[in-house]
């Protein structure tokens, strides 16, 4: 059992190290610091949206708005500083109302209808993404004021990047929320066994709508941090990365089907994705090599950890031929 | 209004879709420090009532009156809060969750925020310390086998402070010895004026346990007496509306020749486990929870992976690899938890008849659906499956009916051996008394049979040998005229 | 000299677009004749991406780094960065403020162009005077090429309508297009398109269609002259045009010029900003082409 | 429960009358007899894709390589039938093969490893994408035989296009299979209770992999009519229309949880997801408002299919409050 547990948490970590040790000695430029702090970067705003994600995972649902809804908060919050010349801090309050609001809606729609959240959040990602589009006609919002640079460009101590720190901050606070408190035990619950947790008295509904409202949450502080890295909004933001997102998630052990793996596993998640893309672009494969790779060590990754949970193979091709 | 009563009901009714009257103006009320026994058929309404009660179900009409005051608009945690506990015939624990999590689900202690782990650990070992199980508060739940899940159910219930404690044949996956643990709490928690509503199929610990009876059929309320006013047999005629014999059928052929033997059969928890069954003949497998009975069937079915050992199938090795083969060779397993390894509570009850004879059934794999019709239709009506249409769905029959699908299927696909693993589990006396001569039937046709029960009189009267196991091994084999309730416990409680 | 060079190349729709896919060919052939390394990336996934693979370009430790450049606000600091490491960055599409060397045509010039041919067609022949045009509005630097196309149109055509218009900018996704304008407006006259790609996917729904220049089908204006479109043009149907931005041509010069720069450390200020020509090609010249 | 029934499978055919109805009178050109043959022929290569994904939700999985396979069943038949000049039907065939051993390997995959088909299918689309690029280095392939233009292009009696007929036959091929055969039962019944389907003495990694297999293999008829639909094999055909697929089946009321829905659904499904592309492209509206109709119409047909379901509002809200 000890055992067990082990392997199938420390898959993501494993695999982790072979990827970087490999990259570090076949890659020239790969294991450097400033690297390192690059991978840093470019992983801090997947970071952010896997840790929104694996509310929704664990909760039993998914969330395939997230990327559409960082850009629809990007543009937002952009025009809102800029045409409409509202302050800073209206801006982003603004921007993370409307992906609260994203999430409330998916949550309670999935709630009231009792409708597959993959096609809900689905077609939200397609609702919310054409509005992000409309918002100003298909075109980015440039010109932000030079302050909000610093949560996407700066760096503290002029080493680590904010959005690092930003990322790092989340993660902490949503893993104390799974390990430690009645909401994070509650949205177990909610994934592992939806009936016994309404029968023992938990307000199901309440804890769907509130992991989704996390999950829409964060994807406005990452639609604010992407905003900033790239300073501008744009429509196009985001594209995708609710897939990268919820790679980050399986790989790290957070199962699709609700109920199991632990926040934590996200770190290992998108590290395994993020070294895996940077290296593999220093290296200069072509992206359709890095398509196939990536492919390649998704199923890998995620193969193997379900592997060592499910035990022998032999055993199991047995049984059901 | 009773100066006692705690909780009284008032023309409570409920339909569902297809089922026009699952309660049907149910008025009935039950007093402080009681124990009452809710009996009837499998269908008359009994767990529909108790999850009215606990807001599982909301009541199409009627009203529920808690120490006199008329609850509205009750909710599962409002439930809970006013100290309604209950006891589900279906599980509802969250496997990812460890044992400890489970029991306090929803009412963990700590403070507003955070949960402190160590207390709930250590609360739920003090509950099982008390109710005299052996289970580690951290376990995973999902490792747990059906009995144990049960006995996590009960320390569950317990953990909160319940003045009103309903469980719903909670003794259906026990053995005597858990069973009787459980029956010391209930007298405790009567002591402490806690009203137990309790839902059984077991005449002997209702006669144990119960105070007053009330009987339901057909969604009603029939009868209501004290325990001490009624016999069995007029309890037997209340549920059913006529007389069952008590006695198990009997079976007066000859047995013929060893068809399935196992030879040092080993894996997992279970060891050397060594023993032959005839034509036409019932062996019993008895034990204690856990002692591995279940666990050696499924290696012989292939559902699970065996070690070691030979099994003979009329003289001839066999070495199923997989539960098709097993089928192929004639081997038939009626499962224990029949919702997550018996049914397919989504799909039709006649697709779910026919699901191991899909191949007999159909031509150049084309099926042919008159005879599925004609030997579903068959099967309904001899083992009295209670619903309005082949078509409905296993999910909305009661615990019961849902049993007989699942026997209806291993009928259908005429196994010449055939384990069945706690057959009539939740089944009621009238029902249960088709499952057996239906089993009868099967020893006339020549069928060997193998049997894994936890009820005591089930496994006497229906058995023409015993085997008994402890802790994964064997202990002893025990012929008819050695049949006794306590030559089986004292066996399966035998340590290496 | 003899310095191994690394060159960054990043642009929208390299790895998806013929005419894109053609100048990284035409790179890796220089570079590879230098002993240099290539790395390639593919940023049609927006602005975020052009930031990740000028990091990366940066880190790999790159001499010279060639990019469509769309979003200069968003990259401003990442290229200056780059270029106090000594990086030569060569700025494809927009003239910049930052990079040493720029090529460019405006986005909207050359939609105008596509546009003014499409309406010197439409002027000279009889018809409807309806026009559909094939747009893809996911990025703004075609939502603009767009733009310069409707008031092209407008200019030689002045009483031209564009009276449908749908997101297509590859032949996948111009079949069902091509499908829609003829149901849409069954009167059509003409079709204009934001590249060959999707115009060519339009010409073969035309074609199943049974339309042909003989019939007075639509005729169709493309962009970009890749060799497929070039063809297309070649059988004098109904596909009439291209537009030629000599861009395998213009991507090779301005790396010519960053290596140069690369290699001596001097900079040639009259190349600080090349615009590449933009010219229409019709039947009569495309053999200059092919 | 008969009444309940009846609504429930007709929610997407209720929706189809009414997006008709509604693009009959608000769109000029739309209810054409012409306009009609051009849904049809747009729907067809969906509709093949969405009846191989049906026989995977129904047991009980998703195909998210569908899309990348069609195009790299395109490349490959298409480079087999110019530069190595092999014969049309061996080219054919290679093609089916491929799509077939895709189909295969995801299969076999899930069994073997227990992994989530959602992130097994998501890799494999990856590398399929990645492997249709490289086949001829990112550029498409053009000048195929003149003579297989007459599957994706041509008509039967002068009216009905083939890609058409090809597709009909598909669906009732399938519908067969479900309803009439051994099979189809099987994979309701490993859709709907894997264990019990396996002690029942269903073979059930057998059916699972075929049930990959013949979605792999229709992918692959979708990719050759899609080649020659746009009369040349193209790297990036078919992006994206793994969710199209997946939207039809659950609009036309498959479940993405396994062993629920009736394969007819598919047709419905796809008609409304036709009729509204059609419908919005003719009316000319933006491709930022398709999006947002697109992903509405989708939440909007599928909570209502839900919701008449799992029955009433208020009765849900009150029990997990
Ligand atoms: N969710 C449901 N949907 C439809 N019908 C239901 C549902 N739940 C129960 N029923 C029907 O209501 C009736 C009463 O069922 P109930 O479960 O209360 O019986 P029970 O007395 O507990 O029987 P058992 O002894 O078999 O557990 C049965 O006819 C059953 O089929
Ligand atoms: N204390 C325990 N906690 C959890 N699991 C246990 C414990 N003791 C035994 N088990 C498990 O019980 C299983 C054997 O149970 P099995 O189901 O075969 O027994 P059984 O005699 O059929 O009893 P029942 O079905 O009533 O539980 C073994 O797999 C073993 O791991
Ligand atoms: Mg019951
Ligand atoms: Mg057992």
């Amino acid at each position: 059992m000890t055992k067990q547990l082990n392997i199938r948490d420390q898959a993501v970590w494993i695999m982790l190290v072979v990827i970087t040790l490999i990259f570090s000695f076949a890659v020239e430029n790969f294991a450097t610091f400033g690297n390192f702090i690059t991978i840093l970067r470019q992983v801090a705003i997947i970071g952010i949206l896997a840790m929104g994600m694996s509310f929704v995972l664990i909760a039993g649902g998914i969330d395939l708005s997230v990327g559409s809804t960082l850009a629809l908060v990007g543009m937002v919050t952009a025009l809102a500083m800029t045409t409409y010349q509202l302050p800073i801090e209206v801006a982003f309050i603004l921007g993370l109302m409307i992906g609260i609001a994203i999430g409330a809606v998916n949550g309670i729609m999935v709630t009231i209808t009792n409708m597959s959240p993959l096609i809900m959040t689905l077609g939200m990602s397609y609702v919310a993404r054409g509005l992000a589009y409309m918002t100003n006609n298909g075109y980015p919002v440039y010109e932000l004021p030079p302050s909000i640079k610093v949560i996407g460009q700066g760096y503290i101590f002029d080493t680590i990047p904010v959005p690092v720190v930003i990322t790092a901050v989340i993660i902490i606070l949503g893993t104390f929320v799974f390990n430690k408190t009645h909401l994070g035990r509650q949205i177990y619950a909610l994934g592992g066994n939806s009936e016994a947790a309404r029968l023992s008295g938990i307000a199901i509904n309440q804890v769907r709508i509130l992991a989704y409202m996390i999950s829409g949450g964060l994807a406005a502080v990452a639609g604010i941090v992407m905003m900033s890295r790239v300073n501008s909004g744009q429509p196009l933001a985001g594209n995708g990365l609710e897939m990268d997102a919820l790679i980050a998630c399986v790989v790290g052990g957070i199962s699709v089907q609700g109920g199991q793996g632990k926040a934590v596993g996200v770190i290992g998640g998108m590290f395994v994705m993020g070294v895996l893309a940077n290296g593999m672009a220093i290296a200069g494969l072509s992206d359709y090599q890095q398509m196939v790779v990536k492919g390649g060590v998704l199923i890998l990754v995620v193969a193997v950890d379900s592997y060592s949970r499910t035990g022998s193979l032999m055993g199991w091709l047995r049984q059901g031929k | 209004m009773d100066k006692d009563s705690v909780l009284e009901l008032k023309n409570i009714t409920k339909s569902f879709p297809g089922v026009p009257r699952a309660l049907d103006g149910v008025s009935v009320s039950f007093a402080r420090g009681k124990v009452h026994a809710l009996m009837g058929e499998n269908g008359a309404g009994k767990s529909t009532l108790i999850k009215t009660l606990s807001a599982a179900h909301m009541p199409n009409s009627g009203e529920i009156y808690l120490n006199g005051k008329l609850i509205e608009n009750m909710t599962p945690h409002m439930a809970l809060k006013l100290g309604i506990g209950v006891i589900y015939q279906e599980f509802n624990l969250v496997p990812a969750l460890s044992v400890a999590e489970n029991v306090f689900l929803g009412d963990m202690p700590g403070n507003m925020v955070t949960i402190d782990r160590a207390e709930v650990e250590r609360k739920t070992a003090e509950i099982f310390k008390e109710i005299e199980v052996d289970i580690d508060p951290r376990a995973l739940v999902q490792d747990l086998t059906i009995a144990y899940k049960q006995l996590v159910e009960i320390a569950k219930a317990l953990s909160r402070k319940v003045q009103i404690l309903i469980l719903d044949e909670p003794t259906a996956a026990l053995t005597a010895s858990e069973a009787e643990s459980l029956f010391r709490i209930i007298d405790r928690l009567k002591v402490r004026g806690v009203t137990i509503i309790y839902v059984s199929h077991r005449f002997s610990e209702i006669f144990r346990i119960a105070d007053s009876i009330t009987v339901m059929r057909d969604g009603r309320v029939v009868q209501v007496t004290d325990a001490k006013d009624i016999d069995r047999n007029g309890l037997i005629r209340a549920m059913v509306g006529r007389d069952v014999s008590d006695a198990y059928p009997r079976r007066d052929f000859p047995v013929g020749d060893v068809v399935l033997e196992l030879k040092g059969v080993g894996g997992g928890i279970v060891e050397n486990v060594n023993f032959a069954v005839r034509k036409g003949e019932i062996v019993g497998l008895g034990g204690l929870v856990g002692a591995g009975r279940t666990e050696v069937m499924r290696m012989v079915f292939a559902a699970d992976k065996r070690d070691t050992g030979h099994i003979l199938l009329d003289g001839d090795e066999i070495a199923p690899t997989s539960p098709k083969h097993a089928v192929a060779l004639g081997i038939g397993m009626l499962p224990e938890d029949r919702k997550h390894q018996g049914l397919f509570l989504e799909l039709p009850i006649k697709w779910n008849i026919t699901m191991a004879i899909l191949r007999k059934l159909s031509v150049a794999t084309v099926l042919n659906k008159a005879k599925e019709n004609t030997l579903v239709s068959d099967l309904i009506k001899r083992m009295g499956v209670k619903t309005p249409t082949p078509m409905q769905l296993p999910r909305n029959l009661s615990g019961g009916n849902q049993q007989k699908v699942g026997v209806c299927k291993w009928l259908a696909a005429g196994s010449r051996v055939m384990i069945f693993d706690e057959p009539t589990r939740g089944v009621d006396v009238g029902a249960r008394r088709e499952i057996y001569t239906q089993m009868n039937d099967l020893c006339r046709q020549g069928i060997a049979i193998v049997m894994i029960s936890s009820d005591m009189e089930e496994l006497l009267g229906m058995s023409d040998r015993i085997v008994v196991m402890s802790e994964g091994e064997q202990t002893r084999i025990l012929e008819k005229d050695e049949f006794s309730q306590e030559a089986v416990l004292f066996h399966a409680s035998t340590a290496k | 000299q003899g310095k191994k060079l690394k060159i960054g190349f990043a642009l929208s729709g390299v790895t998806t677009n013929a005419i894109f896919i053609d100048m990284a060919r035409d790179l890796e052939r220089r570079t590879q004749a230098a002993g240099y390394s290539l790395l390639t990336t593919d940023i049609a996934e927006g602005p975020q991406k052009i930031v990740s693979a000028l990091e990366n370009f940066i880190n790999a430790g790159a001499d010279v780094i060639i990019f469509q450049n769309y979003a200069e606000e968003a990259t401003a600091d990442l290229m200056q960065q780059a270029i106090d490491r000594g990086v030569i960055i060569g700025s494809y599409d927009t003239d910049s403020k930052i990079a040493q060397y720029s090529t460019m045509a405006s986005n909207y010039e050359l939609g105008k162009v596509i546009g003014q041919e499409t309406g010197k067609w439409v002027s000279a022949h009889k018809g409807s005077k309806n026009v559909a045009m094939c747009t893809y509005s996911k990025l703004d630097f075609l939502v603009e090429r767009a733009r310069g196309m409707v008031d092209g149109l407008r200019e030689t055509a002045p009483d031209a309508v564009v009276a449908t218009q749908l997101d297509a900018g590859f032949p996948h996704e111009g079949v069902p297009a091509g499908e829609n304008f003829l149901q849409a407006v069954p009167d059509l006259q003409a079709v204009m398109g934001i590249n060959d790609g999707g115009t060519l996917g339009v010409y073969q729904a035309f074609k199943a269609a049974g339309l042909n220049k003989d019939k007075g089908g639509p005729v169709i204006f493309g962009c970009d002259a890749s060799l497929d479109g070039l063809k297309a043009v070649k059988e004098n149907d109904l596909f009439v045009a291209t537009v030629d931005l000599d861009l395998v041509n213009q991507v090779g010069q301005l790396y010519e010029r960053c290596v140069e720069a690369a290699l001596s450390g001097t900079l040639d200020e009259s190349k600080k900003l090349v615009i590449y020509p933009i010219k229409p090609v019709y039947a009569d010249t495309v053999d200059t082409y092919l």
